[in-house]
């Protein structure tokens, strides 16, 4: 494992985050906080210029077929400037699977579409619970002879509402067995799909299925193997949703940084006060530590080495990290913070997303104990 | 005031400020004429009884002494002007229990502080109300342009007014502990309940030993908390000052606080993230606003460090650190 | 509850502090780690002189029919001074139990004897898991018709080689079932008694029982009760603990604050650094919230209320505190402390035992989760 | 170092001066015939190769600079005279790698220091152990009397050794990581065979959720601390010069070894007290040594404090704190 970016990642990182910062400034994303779609076509279109949703798909279906790490940088730094959209969600989520476990049809028929940004994706796997785990699936697809009838709920589904299609994980036996993956038309009759108000308002939506059908040709991968494709797009989408995180730390850290510098009490920098100083370190050595161990993950995963124990690390440490982080950021600001207007306010609201997004640190520590052979 | 805030009275949280310190503070330093005609007024609970507290500035925030709003005084009144920031509450006060400058040609800037009060219905006062960044207002910027306070309208002794605050302050702290405590026991009770009655892979939450004991430590933190609530009303009812204590509970408090906060989006889960108002918000958001409150509160009435430093200095007798 | 001690309680303090500065100095203690008896019997005797052993016994046994928050206070003393010796196991482990379930013979017998010094008692509960918990009670006293055989172990018995008397928790029925408390002579046949090395030297024991003979005459209680004993003499013997480890705390904290306002690095006191001044006012606030629960917790007792939810918090916020504040201290004291001649080494190789004795934090926490609702 | 510590190779946690640094600071500013004379030694291995290193005195802790110890130089000899402390494995040294003041007439007190070689054979030198409280005997004072070091035993620039020594700290600092986290992970897997080896409650240890996530959480640390440990090697053999990543390192060493000192003595629970030369120690007293020995250890080279001074000036840029 190499400790730095390559030359062609420094560029992408670089022209990534020129782009952010002319596209996406801060008043844009509060705006589209409170947008119904909640994010920005115009902005999409332009990544699609840049080939960032084609970034690592294959060149025969319009992407770039670039590395896993690429992603992770670019990721990084739309973590760092928060862009809000349906691009985690298209490509990390659902683009990533089907490029996998695809058949050669499906590849055709939808990979060029998320390649030229046509097409938005999410997934829908959670449900009423909230909670990431193979029990909790409930939502049913059952097999009439002809094809699959849905019947069930999902929630937590990241710009559901915004979608063209919708990778829906279903039992087709008892609750929380025989699972398997669909690719569903979101537009299909039957399928109903609500806004949930979060606090940084993201685009996470409830979808209830009503007597929706489907054909074996829309299962992804094996009837009955569903949670294999869940496994497998999950600790890809981790590393990216870590990496993400990542890139929001290091924007806290570095302004938190600057405010210490500047912000003068008792005729001092606070950044002079040695407990004021001391946090800020504790906070670069976790941030640091963070990105070394995201970094450890995706190359595992670029190298297609195991590296399921080193994704939950990754996401267990990104979920204390970022906390700790902007806990910490918040209290060195002092009051100042303590508003809509401020940045500080964008990277705090996203922790919880962030922490919850396909397990949480408990799930993860008990994979992590699993894997050294507890 | 623990008990108010076990059951959430509506205001306690936001306009304490008479009850808690401008009462207490009139009645040890204010004029007859003074106690006479606000003391009834807080007591009463009426609208009228309502007052907000004007201490901050945009660079006097922990150095506080340093505050910039000036009072100039003329025979019968003081002309305002400046600038106040984070101001809970101004928007629903009827008083302002404020500092200002009176003198600029000090030694210390400590000196040359004056304590007035100040009739929010005054013509010149401006009131900008600022979002936190969960989207609920009580803070204000309030900005004040020749606004004029009668004489008697001065609290205690003119230029004198930063011993006077010291006293009111120790007031607002000691009031802190008792009523954080309260409110931080009906949600850590909320929570008790919350897992008892959710279920997770096959069995109620409240049978995950991490779950327990992560509520255990929770409530332990919650009886360490009462104590010192406790001691301090024990000790001002013995007629003994408090000389730390408000500080050092100040700090606990923002501990439990957070800590609590934690765990309780740990336990709700993703579910700690949607809109407090939303019809799908679980234990009424109390979580969720908790969590997006915790640290800007813990800033209020002093941070953390400026805490640490009176405990340091007052009861271990060690030299100021900054 | 009243947060101040009683002018009584105030003398009976000083006094303490007065003794052990006076009898048991440093060095004597370190003899004392080092001591085959692991206690001196001259200061044992000049404890007798003034009450100590005797002070919450009835006065008809020769006692001073004192209130348990008179022991309280007195364990503080002993722990800030650390004062090495059977008074624990000997009052709070066994005469504080025998008081509320022994026959009036059993306390005409042995009472007097304790509160003249002239019995040493040990508890032997811990078998060979050292945990505390009713289900690993192996220990067996099997009824022949004319009395009971006692067979097996009893580990970690604090002072049980200069013991004259064993409280000893045995099961009457398979393991961990039937669990029965029996007061045997020590020195009986069957009985041998060795001395586990501790890196505090604190007398601690295995016992092996071959053979010992009872009769239903040495049962403490009833047959097939024992285990409310263990249960009643726990929640005592667990806020001296407490106390005791209070005492120690303060010593430290003491001697850190002293610490940290003479030792000049950079031409100034430590103490006026910012990080290690708040971290001795979080030791501070650390050591009062340990206090007041420790007091609650006596005052509980004392008066006669419930107060295991009350124990339990004590021991797990004593456990908590007492590991964390000589942590601190070492660090503050920089490579100073870091001898065997130091004072804080007294008290950093103390923290295991304390915190083991009765039952660990998980075990408390256990319970407090029991007494919430959990 | 990691897989050496891993393995736990004898005298590698103490006697690392020769191999952890000196040899490194000898090849970068030592004269050609030291280079040819000692660094061999260094290498074979030989108790003649084995060095301590004198830096700290009574009064020169944290504050490094202020060291007092003098050598006055003659002709063709210093004169050494003074006491320094807390010297590692000088009991069993052949040579010591000391800092010595040979100027005392210097406007800033990080002038007139010099670094000697000193022959631990010399007259005039003597040893007195110092036992820690666990008992064990690791550290030594030094005192010198008149003892006579050559003026060829003079490494680098006299009066300019304050900046050899930040260098070679930085090499001792550097080498800290791997050490520790090959031990680390040694005593973490011990951890985890002996919890699936001992029952508790009818079931393996290790079915017990609380244990399984306190060992998956130190998991996570050391593979932190392993990340930690390999940038700065990987720096090194790029070429860049490591300046705040070995005080990062150092710090968070400390953190780690708490954490995990803590989370072995619950799990061993009373057993982790039991003397750890006694029959009765579990896991060869590894744990109890452990945990008697970490809070000192994290002094060695330097408090958390100073540490995380020199992370906040150099990387951060933020001024210096005191």
């Amino acid at each position: 494992m190499d400790f730095d970016l390559s030359e062609q990642q420094k560029m992408l990182k670089a022209m990534a985050g020129d782009f952010m910062s002319r596209e996406c400034s801060k008043a844009r994303v509060r705006q589209l906080e409170k947008d119904s779609k909640g994010y920005d076509p115009v902005v999409w279109d332009k990544m699609v210029e840049l080939g960032w949703q084609g970034l690592i798909l294959p060149e025969k279906y319009g992407g770039m077929g670039a590395d896993f790490l690429d992603l992770v940088v670019l990721m990084e730094e739309m973590g760092r400037n928060i862009l809000p959209g349906p691009f985690f969600s298209t490509i990390g989520e659902c683009a990533i699977p089907l490029m996998t476990f695809g058949r050669d049809s499906q590849k055709a028929d939808y990979l060029p579409l998320i390649a030229s940004g046509k097409n938005i994706w999410s997934l829908a796997v959670l449900e009423h619970s909230g909670r990431f785990d193979v029990g909790e699936i409930a939502c049913c697809a059952n097999s009439d002879g002809k094809g699959y009838i849905i019947n069930g709920e999902k929630w937590f589904s990241q710009y559901a509402h915004v979608a063209d299609r919708l990778l829906v994980i279903c039992c087709t036996g008892r609750q929380g067995e025989g699972i398997t993956a669909f690719l569903i038309d979101a537009k299909k009759k039957g399928i109903k799909i609500e806004n949930i108000p979060t606090v940084a308002g993201e685009g996470q939506c409830r979808i209830r299925f009503k007597n929706v059908r489907a054909s074996s040709n829309d299962i992804l991968g094996k009837r009955g193997q569903g949670w294999k494709v869940v496994d497998y797009l999950a600790q890809r989408a981790l590393v990216l949703k870590c990496a993400e995180v990542c890139g929001a730390c290091q924007a806290v850290l570095n302004m938190t940084q600057a405010y210490a510098k500047d912000r003068v009490q008792f005729d001092k920098p606070i950044g002079s006060f040695m407990s004021i100083q001391h946090k800020l370190v504790d906070m670069l050595t976790a941030v640091e530590g963070l990105q070394y161990l995201v970094y450890q993950a995706a190359w595992l995963i670029s190298a297609g080495q195991k590296a399921d124990i080193a994704v939950a690390m990754a996401k267990a440490k990104a979920n204390e990290v970022y906390q700790r982080v902007c806990i910490d950021a918040v209290r060195i600001h002092g009051a100042i913070d303590f508003t809509m207007d401020h940045d500080l306010g964008w990277y705090f609201r996203r922790i919880k997303d962030a922490e919850f997004t396909l397990g949480d640190t408990d799930f993860m520590l008990e994979r992590i104990a699993g894997g050294i052979g507890l | 005031m623990d008990e108010a805030s076990y059951w959430d009275i509506p205001g306690m949280t936001m306009g304490v400020s008479g009850v808690g310190w401008v009462g207490q503070s009139l009645m040890l330093f204010g004029s007859e004429e003074q106690k006479k005609k606000y003391i009834p007024l807080i007591a009463s609970g009426e609208p009228d009884g309502v007052w907000c507290t004007a201490y901050s500035e945009p660079n006097a925030g922990s150095d506080f002494a340093n505050i910039q709003t000036r009072a100039v005084r003329t025979d019968s009144e003081y002309i305002l002007n400046g600038q106040k920031i984070w101001t809970s509450c101004a928007h629903r006060a009827r008083w302002c229990w404020l500092a200002a400058r009176t003198d600029t040609n000090v030694a210390k800037k400590q000196h040359g502080i004056s304590l007035l009060i100040l009739d929010m219905k005054s013509p010149g006062i401006t009131i900008k109300p600022i979002e936190n960044f969960a989207g609920v207002h009580i803070f204000n910027e309030l900005f004040f342009d020749n606004v004029k306070v009668p004489v008697a309208n001065l609290v205690g002794i003119e230029n004198r007014g930063w011993y006077h605050l010291m006293q009111s302050l120790a007031f607002e702290r000691h009031s802190m502990a008792p009523q954080f405590y309260g409110g931080a026991r009906r949600i850590h009770e909320y929570l008790v309940k919350y897992v008892r009655d959710n279920r997770y892979k096959g069995k109620p939450m409240s049978e995950d030993s991490i779950i327990r004991h992560k509520l255990a430590e929770r409530a332990l933190e919650l009886e360490t908390l009462k104590m010192f609530a406790y001691e301090i009303t024990w000790k001002i009812s013995k007629g003994i000052i408090p000389v730390y204590e408000a500080a050092r509970n100040k700090a606990y408090c923002d501990l439990v606080m957070e800590r609590l906060a934690i765990t309780g989006t740990e336990i709700l889960g993703i579910y700690s993230q949607v809109d407090a108002l939303s019809k799908w918000a679980r234990l009424m958001g109390i979580i969720t606003r908790m969590y997006m409150m915790f640290p800007g509160n813990s800033i209020a009435a002093g941070t953390d460090e400026i805490q640490k430093n009176i405990v340091g200095q007052f009861k271990l007798g060690l030299p100021r650190p900054y």
